[in-house]
């Protein structure tokens, strides 16, 4: 009873009051106590279909609301809707918070979900506390693959440049120009390792790392098991190759059995050279470990890509005196091998190795490729030093690769 | 954890530790252990995580077999009339069956078709991506924090500081050079290349020393916690 | 047939990838993740052969009752018990699910003993450092003070041991910025020479100048 | 210059049986986990910005934590895990945890346990705990949850649908997450959570970090990332800071005792390499 008379009361209050504004508005004069609530839209809405994509997206941008800039408070963000016509209907597919102090003036927003060929309109509209205006995009957009990505002009002429570079000296080495190619310690030490094996009559152990085919590192280390095992071919030693993936032992078998048989000597091979532990990184570890303390082989090869392992294999490789060789381009694990092993192929010096231990003009002459790459570095850094340095350009922002 | 759970696991890992005094039969058999339960995960993983989504998944090979309800390319087609581009798996398959095709002598060497896929795909996605990350962006980032001159920080810790990673990396890689022997300017240069790169394994060593601490803290903690109980 | 059209798989792969990588149109865009699926399916199929040889050469030893065969027969029959459980016994894909069969030779057998392997390193990397870091000459004793200053800079004891020195001088701060300056130099003169070496080596495969992998006629 | 008994034992340093060390630094890991040191840690401005900034977050914010280790990492960042699994519920963190690794969420129920254990009360699932599990992807899977959060993560790790719970409950995307914390030991891990969660989508970020990974997250430090503890000793300090010390600091004690062993030995090494240099030509490097 006493519920509905207050709610008539209050409702005769409340008309009164609206009535009261109107008049008030009528009249002109502004209302103090009752301010509607306004926000100032946001403009410039403008959409474009994201470049060098794979299609799939559109690129929203906007000028920040006045309100945004300001910061006034109770500005919320923008709500972006899309739409097929420029009257709507339009259909919410993402917010955006309000900006801060340091953000620029332009707002971005990306549109991963479009179907190409289709046009689309967008809605950004501000928000504050119980109000909303927006900016629609004046024109259709459609998204649209793209066949070649400008972002990576830069990439393109460094791997052009590479390529060419390399073709080049490959070329010049095949015709019979001479090259010169400096001593690298550890490959001037495979010989003497491998004939002291000979000498003692024990066995080699080449470990191609842990990781899988799909590591070029784990190639060309097989590459470097080509020479060596042509080299104990020749010597008559006896390597073994225990192996932590399948497609590692079967390439290196391959590898092996070309080895001897081109050294002359293919009743020598046999498959069981080469065996296949298990694909997990520490069982092969002490696979291996196990291995090398039971059969003391002479001299270790460790070439390839490999993680913690490395010390573990090159301690117990150390502790029974063996001669061993490593090499990995694994910048966290060479200071390992550098410290247990007799010598170390540091980075690059893996993938120069099979070249060297080769001879062969044509894979010299890719050596001589990877140098002119390295000095257009050094030229690139100290030049592009300078000229950062003076302010003259960003020179640094030539090398941004774009998308990581 | 169980109590046979944990003995167990205490058991393995003296056999593992003993490995430290010498080769021993306690050894031995951990290894073994190791071995043959490490490599039968691998084999059941790589199927359960690989070939089956990856391939029977895709072809709706599963669907065929009754282990899944979802349609794969087989059934898009055949049963749907729909082109469907999972239908490429299929020489996926084919590139396994060859694999396997080792185990007959005569035709063993077809393996080698995949074995060339695999080694030109890993070629072909090492050269740009290495080029990019580990060549051109590691440029872009050894020039773009310089502080300009003219402004208050030119000279500066930080300057001299970005200025002598410049010439780390520029001696360093000098030393890598192959063309040449290591005399003259290209000589010192890569003497003092040397030197960074001495620097860089000294340092990565001693900082990795207390990560590998920990792990066998983390060791010692079971075996004392969790096993003995001697520490509450 | 038997080298001839592997060369050629592999320098036309190789050569679309390398295309591959700058244009994102449809089909390129996506064909490193499909390769790389079918790279797993290789993969998957090739571990057959590995594990068929592992109980080829286990079973050898025990047939022929070499030296430790008896060990031998412990690597054969913890593979086929992970193999059937995992199979069989343990819910299809969800094999790793908490509380399967599976799972649980995981955690009680698997899990400890990958944990003590890599726990070894703590002793091996006590006895590599007693050995290796002499001061032979200039080289080694520059790398042999780096390793000494951030071995200590990362514990209290560093600190400790320089508190009485300025800021700056602290070993935490010395091996911050050895970290970050000329140890950050060094890798990234060795990582540009084994992106110009990666560079190289790729080439030489898919030009098929290196051919080794593929084995003889 | 040394009698000739003295360069005999000296040599015999050199050439020192490698068990012997072996068994110091078993013995140097082993007794610091029986005896209670007190031992003066000094904090580091990384992890004190990192609990600065975990101070100011209100009570019952809603935080993420993204677990991305597996077991081989966990005597690092399984300390960190924890305490700050006890920190957020002396704060009522809403605390939802997802993993970049498959097996960070089991990690998570790990921490979880001893969370509870150690404060004496349970979290209400669901309510101010959700484990959301793994989603392979990884940093496609931050860039995932930029847009929407149940999308990227529809069930959770006991496979429910997620949008039964109500701490997920107006959880959208990062604008709807007070606070990222991510504890990392690779890729994917605090680099990506910076590219993406921070530099895309505005979230605010803190991370612990194994001590190999540390060095690499260092210049990121500051407006990308709000604090960072590294390996074992950032670990005890986030102890310290939070006044909840545990595990982290009673391992450091090991840990510093294990180093000073190790820079003892190659002390000894060199004075005898030294002493002896004439006798003995030079070692392996």
């Amino acid at each position: 009873m006493t519920q509905k008379l207050l709610t008539g009361v209050l409702l005769v209050f409340t008309f009164a009051a609206v009535s009261i504004a109107q008049e008030a508005d009528i009249s002109g004069q502004a209302v103090d106590s009752l301010p509607p609530p306004t926000v100032a839209p946001p403009s410039e809405a403008t959409a474009k279909d994201t470049p060098n994509d794979a299609g799939s997206s559109i690129t929203i941008t906007w000028k920040r609301s006045p309100d945004d800039l300001a910061r006034v408070s109770g500005f919320i963000g923008y709500d972006i809707s899309r739409g097929t016509s420029p009257e709507g209907p339009f259909e919410k597919i993402g917010d955006v918070p309000a900006g801060t102090v340091d953000d620029p003036e332009l707002k971005a927003y990306l549109d991963n979900n479009t179907v190409d060929g289709t046009g689309y309109f967008y809605l950004v509209e501000a928000k504050a506390k119980g109000a909303v205006s927006g900016a629609v995009t004046s024109m259709a957009v459609t998204s649209s693959q793209a066949w070649f990505n400008f972002g990576l002009i830069n990439m393109f002429i460094a791997t052009v440049f590479m390529i060419s570079a390399i073709l080049y000296y490959i070329s010049s080495a095949k015709a019979g120009k001479k090259l010169y190619i400096r001593k690298i310690a550890g490959l001037e030490a495979v010989d003497e390792a491998v004939g002291r094996a000979t000498e003692m009559g024990k066995k080699i152990f080449f470990i191609p790392g842990t990781q899988d085919m799909d590591n070029v590192q784990t190639i060309a280390g097989l590459t470097i098991l080509g020479r060596v095992s042509r080299l104990t071919a020749e010597y008559e030693a006896r390597i073994d190759v225990p192996v932590s993936r399948s497609l590692v032992m079967i390439t290196a078998r391959e590898v092996v059995k070309e080895a001897y048989l081109s050294a002359g000597r293919p009743d020598a091979y046999t498959d069981d050279m080469v065996y296949y532990l298990t694909d997990d990184q520490f069982g092969y570890a002490a696979g291996i470990d196990g291995l090398i303390v039971r059969q003391k082989p002479a001299t270790i090869f460790y070439q390839g890509a490999f993680y913690a392992e490395s010390l573990i294999l090159a301690e117990t490789g150390n502790s029974i005196g063996a001669i061993q060789i490593a090499g990995t381009a694994m910048p966290a694990q060479l200071p390992f091998f550098v410290a247990a092993c007799d010598y170390t192929l540091i980075g690059e010096e893996l993938f120069a190795a099979s070249a060297y231990l080769s001879h062969e003009p044509k894979l010299l002459g890719s050596l001589k490729g990877q140098d002119l790459g390295k000095i257009v570095i050094i030229a690139a850094l100290i030049i592009g030093f300078l000229i950062q340095a003076l302010g003259i350009y960003n020179f640094a922002s030539l090398f941004r690769v774009a998308g990581g | 954890m169980s109590v046979f759970g944990i003995w167990v696991g205490a058991v393995l890992t003296l056999g593992i530790l003993s490995f430290l005094y010498k080769d021993n039969p306690f050894y031995k058999m951990s290894e073994a252990i190791f071995l043959g339960i490490s490599a039968g995960y691998w084999f059941v993983s790589l199927f359960w995580q690989n070939l089956v989504p990856k391939l029977f998944d895709n072809l709706g090979i599963t669907k065929l077999l009754g282990l899944n309800e979802e349609d794969g390319a087989i059934q898009a087609i055949f049963v749907h009339g729909e082109y469907d581009e999972r239908i490429w798996y299929f020489i996926a398959g084919i590139l396994g069956i060859m694999m396997l095709l080792r185990l007959v002598p005569k035709i063993g060497w077809i393996s080698r078709w995949p074995l060339a896929f695999v080694v030109g795909t890993t070629a072909g996605v090492y050269l740009t991506r290495y080029l990019a990350s580990n060549a051109v962006a590691q440029i872009n980032n050894s020039l773009k924090d310089f502080i300009v001159i003219g402004q208050p920080d030119f000279i500066s810790w930080t300057n001299f500081n970005y200025l002598l990673i410049i010439i780390g990396v520029t001696t360093g890689l000098t030393y890598f050079y192959f063309s040449k022997e290591h005399k003259g300017i290209t000589g010192g240069a890569a003497k003092i290349g040397i030197y960074f790169l001495m620097i860089t394994f000294g340092a990565s060593f001693g900082y990795t020393v207390m990560s590998r601490m920990s792990l066998l803290i983390g060791r010692l903690d079971f075996l004392y916690s969790d096993w003995l109980r001697l520490i509450p | 047939m038997k080298r001839g059209i592997p060369l050629i798989i592999a320098g036309v792969v190789g050569t679309v990838l390398v295309i591959q990588y700058f244009i994102p149109h449809t089909p390129f865009g996506v064909l490193n993740d499909v390769f790389s699926d079918w790279f797993s399916i290789i993969q998957a199929t090739a571990i057959w052969l590995g594990a068929l040889n592992l109980i080829k050469v286990s079973g050898d030893k025990v047939y022929k009752r070499k030296r430790d065969w008896q060990f031998s027969l412990v690597v054969i029959l913890c593979f086929l018990l992970m193999v059937i459980v995992g199979f069989f016994f343990s819910g299809g894909r969800r094999f790793l699910d908490p509380g399967t069969p599976f799972s649980l030779l995981y955690d009680y057998v698997y899990s400890p003993l990958v944990a003590m392997m890599f726990a070894l390193l703590a002793f091996f990397v006590g006895s590599a450092s007693y050995r290796a870091f002499r001061a032979r000459n200039k080289e080694a004793t520059v790398l042999l003070i780096a390793a000494f200053v951030v071995m200590l800079g990362r514990v209290p004891l560093g600190d400790a041991l320089t508190g009485w020195l300025p800021d700056w001088l602290h070993l935490s701060v010395i091996s911050n910025w050895i970290m970050n300056v000329p140890n950050l130099a060094g890798q990234r003169a060795i990582m540009i020479g084994i992106a110009l070496g990666i560079v190289s080596t790729s080439l030489r495969l898919i030009l098929g100048i290196e051919r080794s992998y593929l084995g003889g006629e | 210059m040394a009698s000739e008994k003295t360069k005999a034992f000296l040599l015999k340093m050199i050439g020192i049986d490698r068990r012997i060390i072996f068994i110091f630094v078993f013995i140097a890991l082993s007794v610091p986990m029986f005896i209670s040191i007190d031992m003066n840690i000094p904090t580091s401005p990384e992890v004190e910005m990192l609990v600065e900034t975990m101070e100011k977050l209100p009570d019952g914010a809603k935080v993420l934590v993204s677990l991305d280790y597996d077991p081989s990492s966990e005597p690092e960042l399984q300390p960190m895990a924890e305490t700050f699994l006890i920190y957020a519920m002396r704060r009522n963190f809403k605390i939802i945890v997802i993993g970049l690794w498959p097996q960070g969420a089991i990690q998570a129920e790990r921490a979880k346990a001893v969370a509870e254990e150690h404060e004496g009360k349970e979290f209400v699932y669901g309510e101010n705990y959700i484990n959301l599990g793994f989603q392979s992807g990884n940093e496609l899977v931050i860039q995932r949850m930029g847009s929407s959060i149940p999308a990227a993560f529809p069930r959770d790790y006991f496979g429910r649908p997620v949008d039964e719970f109500p701490i997920m409950q107006g959880v959208k995307n990062f604008s709807n997450i007070d606070y990222v914390f991510n504890l990392s030991a690779g890729y994917p891990g605090t680099i990506e959570w910076v590219l993406f969660a921070v530099d895309k989508f505005g979230a605010t970020l803190g991370a612990g970090n194994t001590a190999v990974q540390a060095p690499m997250i260092y210049p990121y430090l500051g407006k990308q990332l709000k604090g960072l503890a590294g390996g074992m000793k950032g670990g005890a300090e986030l102890e310290i800071l939070t006044s909840l010390e545990g595990r982290a600091v009673k391992y450091m004690v090991g840990q510093t005792f294990a180093h000073a062993v190790i820079v003892l030995f190659i002390i000894i090494a060199n004075i005898a390499y030294f002493a002896t240099r004439d006798s003995k030509k030079g070692g392996v490097l």
